[in-house]
């Protein structure tokens, strides 16, 4: 029965994106309103798992076979999938997509569903080849020779971290002789560790991620949305499960979670350029989705869309530059979402990004904790840019929530309410969270300009840094 | 000494040369040929660990158990084969797209161009 | 940013030392050597590579076809787009060069056929046969020329092959999973082993035909550099 | 050590050899033919390590590989993109041949640097302009004028001397596109100032390093092509 059971879950998350991906190939379709039905099935199907609970796993092919596991983990980030294929598609409606995004969009909402499903280490490791190989493509096509510098940026550093998960995939092998995530305890530790940094490397998690910001910045906001939302999740949520079944990884990616936290926000503190602050959050918000790696997938969700919802809003701006908005002011239609979005991010009661705060700090505590709060309130400083910029004359207030805003902002309240943490406590911290945020912003950070060196984030630094963790890893561990 | 050691050593150094190409090759194509090396060294490391000694996986007759190589490793490499090809020819693509803006392959003075 | 040179030297250094760190690594004896009897056993093939890569791990075969056919199309896409510059004559005219060619490509193209048909009953299989098909086409491009080469061969009847070629390999996956699968036939029959043979010959077109126009891509292209 | 482990060892020793003559060459052919090298040594030592499934595809995957890279290299020619919009005596199409100043100009600059230009024709300014700013083209001639023109977005080179009409409104005109253009009959010459201006070529920022051999070309003094070709088109020599 669970065999069957799987077999349909397979074909309906993976097969039938797949399958109407290949159509829209060979149809040269380029509305991607058609697919709105595949991303409701999926999202209602995981919305539907997650209320009935439960959990198993099954095996496909018998002897050697790949392990599949359906649990509330891999439903939650199912769900965000869904929601923010969704939300993208509502906001993409008006702009002609170029031909190949379409059919791109399908194959890449089956397989960020195939690496939450998926329970075995190597068929994560070739359906993250395979996101790879599509966000390669995504990034490519605004047309921009930066982009294409920066996809192949990407490319080069995700294959070398791919190479080296690959070499971790063997050891874990050879010592237990099965690719399932169940022998994740036995495998030695080195594997593990190899493991970790060639995921990080996709997860855009603190130094192997330094690709992210080129790349998320320079990509179209659209593609961007996606890069956030739902690709930089397809290396998160195998770090999380790993963190989870391995005690060595436990030890290691709350550690790289924390250094990921404070490194994204320091960052995105001092940058001018809206579209390379949001990045840079993206790496932050990676560290605190890994920070406590049994609530994660409560976080990622609403990560996935908060911060899908702020690259499509930003999109929409006249203007990249902060000083230049902040001069001329936005209009309200522009200005609503991107308000909305920025509290809910900075963790605003009621608004998505409290209940996932609300959940990290209650399960943090000690000097982990202590630097977790600075990284939030360094994330509402670095949104106070964004929540005081003026408001110019002759918006139009009632354009401001478009169907895919409304959508977004109806999953965000939805997502706090669920969460359940509306408690006087937690209310009152996140508050106090923002208010210093945002004193400190009007104190300090707005009138000073400091330009951080950003010379780490050339291709053969962060190559190089990945055998330098690696060194790390293995020096602590020996210790 | 082991010949199944000395061989791992003598792939592992495939793997640490193809890093060296990374690292240190300036023209674009050359680092990818370089990380091309790189995958050979990890496949066939795949490929090392399946050998026991003993004679390929391939069985004449299902009812006389014979010792052979573990074919597991070697299928699912035979994936990890194709993968890098696909990434190599994409990215042989992209590469050269990139070479008609810039009239350079040299990846430093393509970076220079942004050090904002 | 101009790298030092120092730096550079500090990251491979590290490298050393992680390798030396796998290296040490002692093998643990499992004793893995009849693994190959129980799969031969279980899908009634010769051939446990094959085996194992169109039975057991089908699902990741299935990852990999599309991971192969998405780089091709995003590849042709990209090649296509812009610059196309006139199809060129051929690129060898020296009559000795063109009979080892013509030599070479009729190998490679008989060495496909043979490794598509007998894939799970000797080495070989889909992909290996699909890129001597590519192989034996590029180097028939190289030494013939193109504009006589494309009044045989329109791109139109191979391009619907491929996508419905790609069609049935997801379909016959999606029946393996769900354990639909013809019976197993005489063990080393050219038609045994269920839907391994179907699967091969499938693979073989997908990948040949893929393989052929990324390489028709690239000879009609000129580059710059 | 029996005999096959040492065929296997030496079959192994042979790749991290070839990886090295590889990575060693600076010229891509040689590094393509060491590739080829390397998928060979690694399938002999595959066939003798018992994987022969393996050993076949990396020797096909291989040879496939390297005929493509070849096929790459080989077809390699350079080339630099020109974008223009007509404009008698700078840049003509008469019987489909491109002639005028800039186009022998840039011609002769091709023939020193050994790069042939590749001409397109364009529509509109506005068309070009843009084509130029995102680097699609790496040169734009045609009714381009300094000081007018000049912008953040791309570089201009004078090349020869005109005079532009210009208007209060900020509308101005240049002298060939005033005697030759359609606009002559809706342009009202008669309020309009005149002002001294160049015909130039636009640079993209892009175009990495042929803006510094065009500029060191147009600046040398031994050249004489560029006064010649004036000489031919204009009849002055400065």
């Amino acid at each position: 029965m669970e065999e069957l059971m799987a077999i349909l879950f397979v074909s309906l998350l993976v097969m039938v994106p797949f399958f109407s991906g290949i159509l829209m190939l060979a149809g040269k379709g380029r509305d991607s309103r058609i697919l709105l039905p595949v991303w409701t099935a999926t999202a209602l199907l995981a919305g539907f798992m997650l209320v009935k609970g439960g959990a198993f796993h099954v095996v496909i092919g018998g002897l050697y076979g790949v392990e599949l596991m359906f649990d509330t983990f891999s439903w939650t980030f199912v769900l965000m999938n869904g929601l923010v294929f969704i939300g993208v598609t509502l906001s993409v409606k008006k702009e002609r997509l170029p031909f190949l995004a379409c059919p791109l969009m399908a194959m890449l909402h089956g397989t960020a569903n195939a690496v939450f499903i998926s329970y075995d280490l190597f068929n994560i490791f070739i359906c993250i080849d395979l996101i790879g190989i599509l966000a390669f493509l995504f990034i490519r096509l605004g047309k921009r020779p930066r982009q294409i510098w920066s996809a192949v940026q990407y490319l080069i550093v995700g294959n070398v971290g791919m190479i080296l998960y690959l070499v971790g995939c063997l050891y874990g092998y050879k010592a237990t002789g099965s690719f399932s995530m169940e022998t994740l305890p036995a495998i030695p530790s080195v594997a593990v560790y190899l493991l970790v940094i060639g995921l990080s490397v996709k997860g855009g998690v603190f130094l192997a991620g330094l690709w992210l910001p080129e790349a998320h910045g320079e990509a179209e906001s659209a593609v961007s949305a996606l890069l956030s939302g739902v690709i930089v999740k397809c290396g998160i949520a195998p770090l999380l499960r790993l963190a989870e079944l391995s005690p060595v990884a436990s030890e290691i990616v709350p550690v790289l979670a924390v250094a990921s936290a404070i490194y994204g926000v320091s960052y995105a503190v001092f940058d001018k350029d809206i579209k390379k602050m949001l990045a840079y959050h993206t790496i932050s918000q990676a560290g605190f989705i890994l920070a406590v790696p049994g609530a994660g997938h409560l976080y990622a969700i609403s990560h996935g869309l908060f911060k899908s919802w702020l690259f499509i809003a930003a999109g929409n701006l006249p203007s990249r530059d902060l000083e230049s908005l902040k001069q001329d002011g936005i209009k309200a239609e522009f200005w609503l979402p991107l308000f909305l979005g920025a509290l809910a991010i900075s963790g605003m009661p009621l608004l998505g990004g409290f209940g996932a705060k609300s959940i990290i700090f209650g399960q943090l505590s000690g000097f982990p904790a202590f630097l977790m709060y600075i990284a939030a309130i360094g994330t509402a400083v670095s949104f106070a840019k964004i929540v005081f910029l003026p408001l110019s004359a002759g918006g139009d207030l009632k354009k401001a929530l478009s169907l895919s805003g409304l959508f977004f902002l109806a999953c965000l309240v939805f997502r706090d309410i669920a969460a359940g943490y509306f408690v006087v406590s937690y209310i009152l911290k996140s508050l106090v969270i923002i208010g210093t945020g945002w004193a400190i912003y009007f104190l300090v950070t707005s009138r000073k300009s400091v330009h951080l060196p950003k010379g780490a984030e050339s291709l053969e630094h962060i190559i190089g840094l990945l055998f330098i963790m690696l060194l790390f890893m293995i020096g602590v561990s020996g210790l | 000494m082991d010949i199944v050691f000395l061989a791992r050593l003598l792939l592992l150094s495939v793997i640490l040369i193809g890093l060296w190409g990374v690292l240190y090759k300036k023209n674009l194509i050359m680092k990818i040929i370089a990380m091309d090396i790189m995958n050979t060294g990890a496949i066939s490391l795949f490929v090392l660990s399946s050998w026991q000694r003993s004679r390929a996986p391939v069985i004449a007759d299902s009812t006389v158990k014979v010792a052979t190589s573990d074919p597991v490793p070697q299928a699912v490499i035979l994936t990890a084969i194709v993968v890098g090809f696909s990434v190599l020819a994409l990215l042989v693509v992209y590469v050269m797209d990139l070479s008609r803006y810039f009239h350079t392959l040299d990846t430093d003075r393509i970076q220079e161009r942004w050090k904002s | 940013m101009r790298i030092p040179f120092d730096i550079r030297k500090a990251y491979f250094a590290a490298a050393i030392v992680v390798a030396v760190f796998l290296a040490i690594i002692p093998d643990t004896e499992l004793g893995r050597e009849y693994n190959a009897f129980l799969i031969a056993a279980k899908a009634g093939i010769p051939n446990t590579v094959t085996a194992i890569y169109l039975e057991n791990r089908l699902y990741d075969t299935m990852f990999e076809v599309m991971v192969f056919s998405i780089s091709i199309t995003g590849a042709l896409y990209f090649l296509k787009k812009e610059n196309k510059f006139q199809l060129h004559d051929s690129l060898f005219t020296d009559p000795a060069t063109i009979i080892i060619f013509r030599g070479c490509a009729m190998l490679s193209f008989l060495s496909a056929c043979a490794l598509a048909a007998v894939g799970h009953l000797s080495p070989g299989g889909g992909f290996a046969a699909g890129v001597a098909f590519g192989t034996s086409m590029v180097i028939q491009s190289l030494i013939s020329d193109r504009n006589h080469l494309s009044n045989y061969l329109s791109m139109e009847r191979p391009e619907k092959l491929e996508k419905s070629s790609w069609i049935f390999i997801l379909a016959i996956s999606l029946l393996t999973f769900s354990e639909i699968i013809p019976p197993d036939g005489v063990w080393g029959n050219l038609l045994s082993g269920g839907w391994i043979p179907m699967l091969n010959i499938l693979i073989a077109i997908k990948v040949g035909l893929g393989t052929w126009a990324l390489s028709l891509g690239f000879l009609d292209h000129k580059w710059i550099f | 050590m029996t005999g096959h482990g040492l065929l296997v060892v030496g079959a192994v020793l042979l790749m991290p050899v070839m990886a090295f003559f590889t990575l060693r060459e600076d010229h891509i052919l040689h590094a393509i033919i060491g590739r080829g090298m390397l998928g060979i040594a690694a399938a002999i030592a595959y066939a003798f390590m018992g994987a022969p499934d393996v050993a076949v595809t990396e020797a096909l995957m291989g040879a496939f590989l390297v005929t493509l890279l070849y096929v790459v290299v080989f077809s390699s020619g350079e080339e630099f993109r020109v974008g223009y919009v007509e404009l008698p005596m700078i840049v003509s199409k008469e019987a489909e041949k491109l002639e005028g100043f800039a186009v022998d100009l840039l011609t002769e600059f091709g023939r020193k640097i050994k790069v042939k230009p590749n001409f397109v024709s364009f529509e509109s300014r506005q068309a070009l302009l843009e084509a130029v700013r995102e680097g699609y083209m790496d040169m734009a001639i045609g009714p381009f004028v300094y000081p007018f023109d000049e912008s953040d977005n791309y570089l201009t080179l004078p090349i020869i001397e005109t005079r532009i009409f210009k208007k209060n409104g900020g509308e101005w005109i240049d002298l060939l596109s005033l005697m030759y253009g359609p606009e002559n009959r809706t342009f009202d010459r008669a309020s309009a100032e005149m002002e001294k201006g160049f015909y130039s070529v636009l640079l993209s920022e892009d175009a990495h390093d042929l803006k510094d051999i065009l500029f060191s070309f147009m600046g040398d003094e031994e050249n004489i092509a560029v006064p010649e070709l004036k000489k031919k088109y204009f009849g002055v020599t400065k």
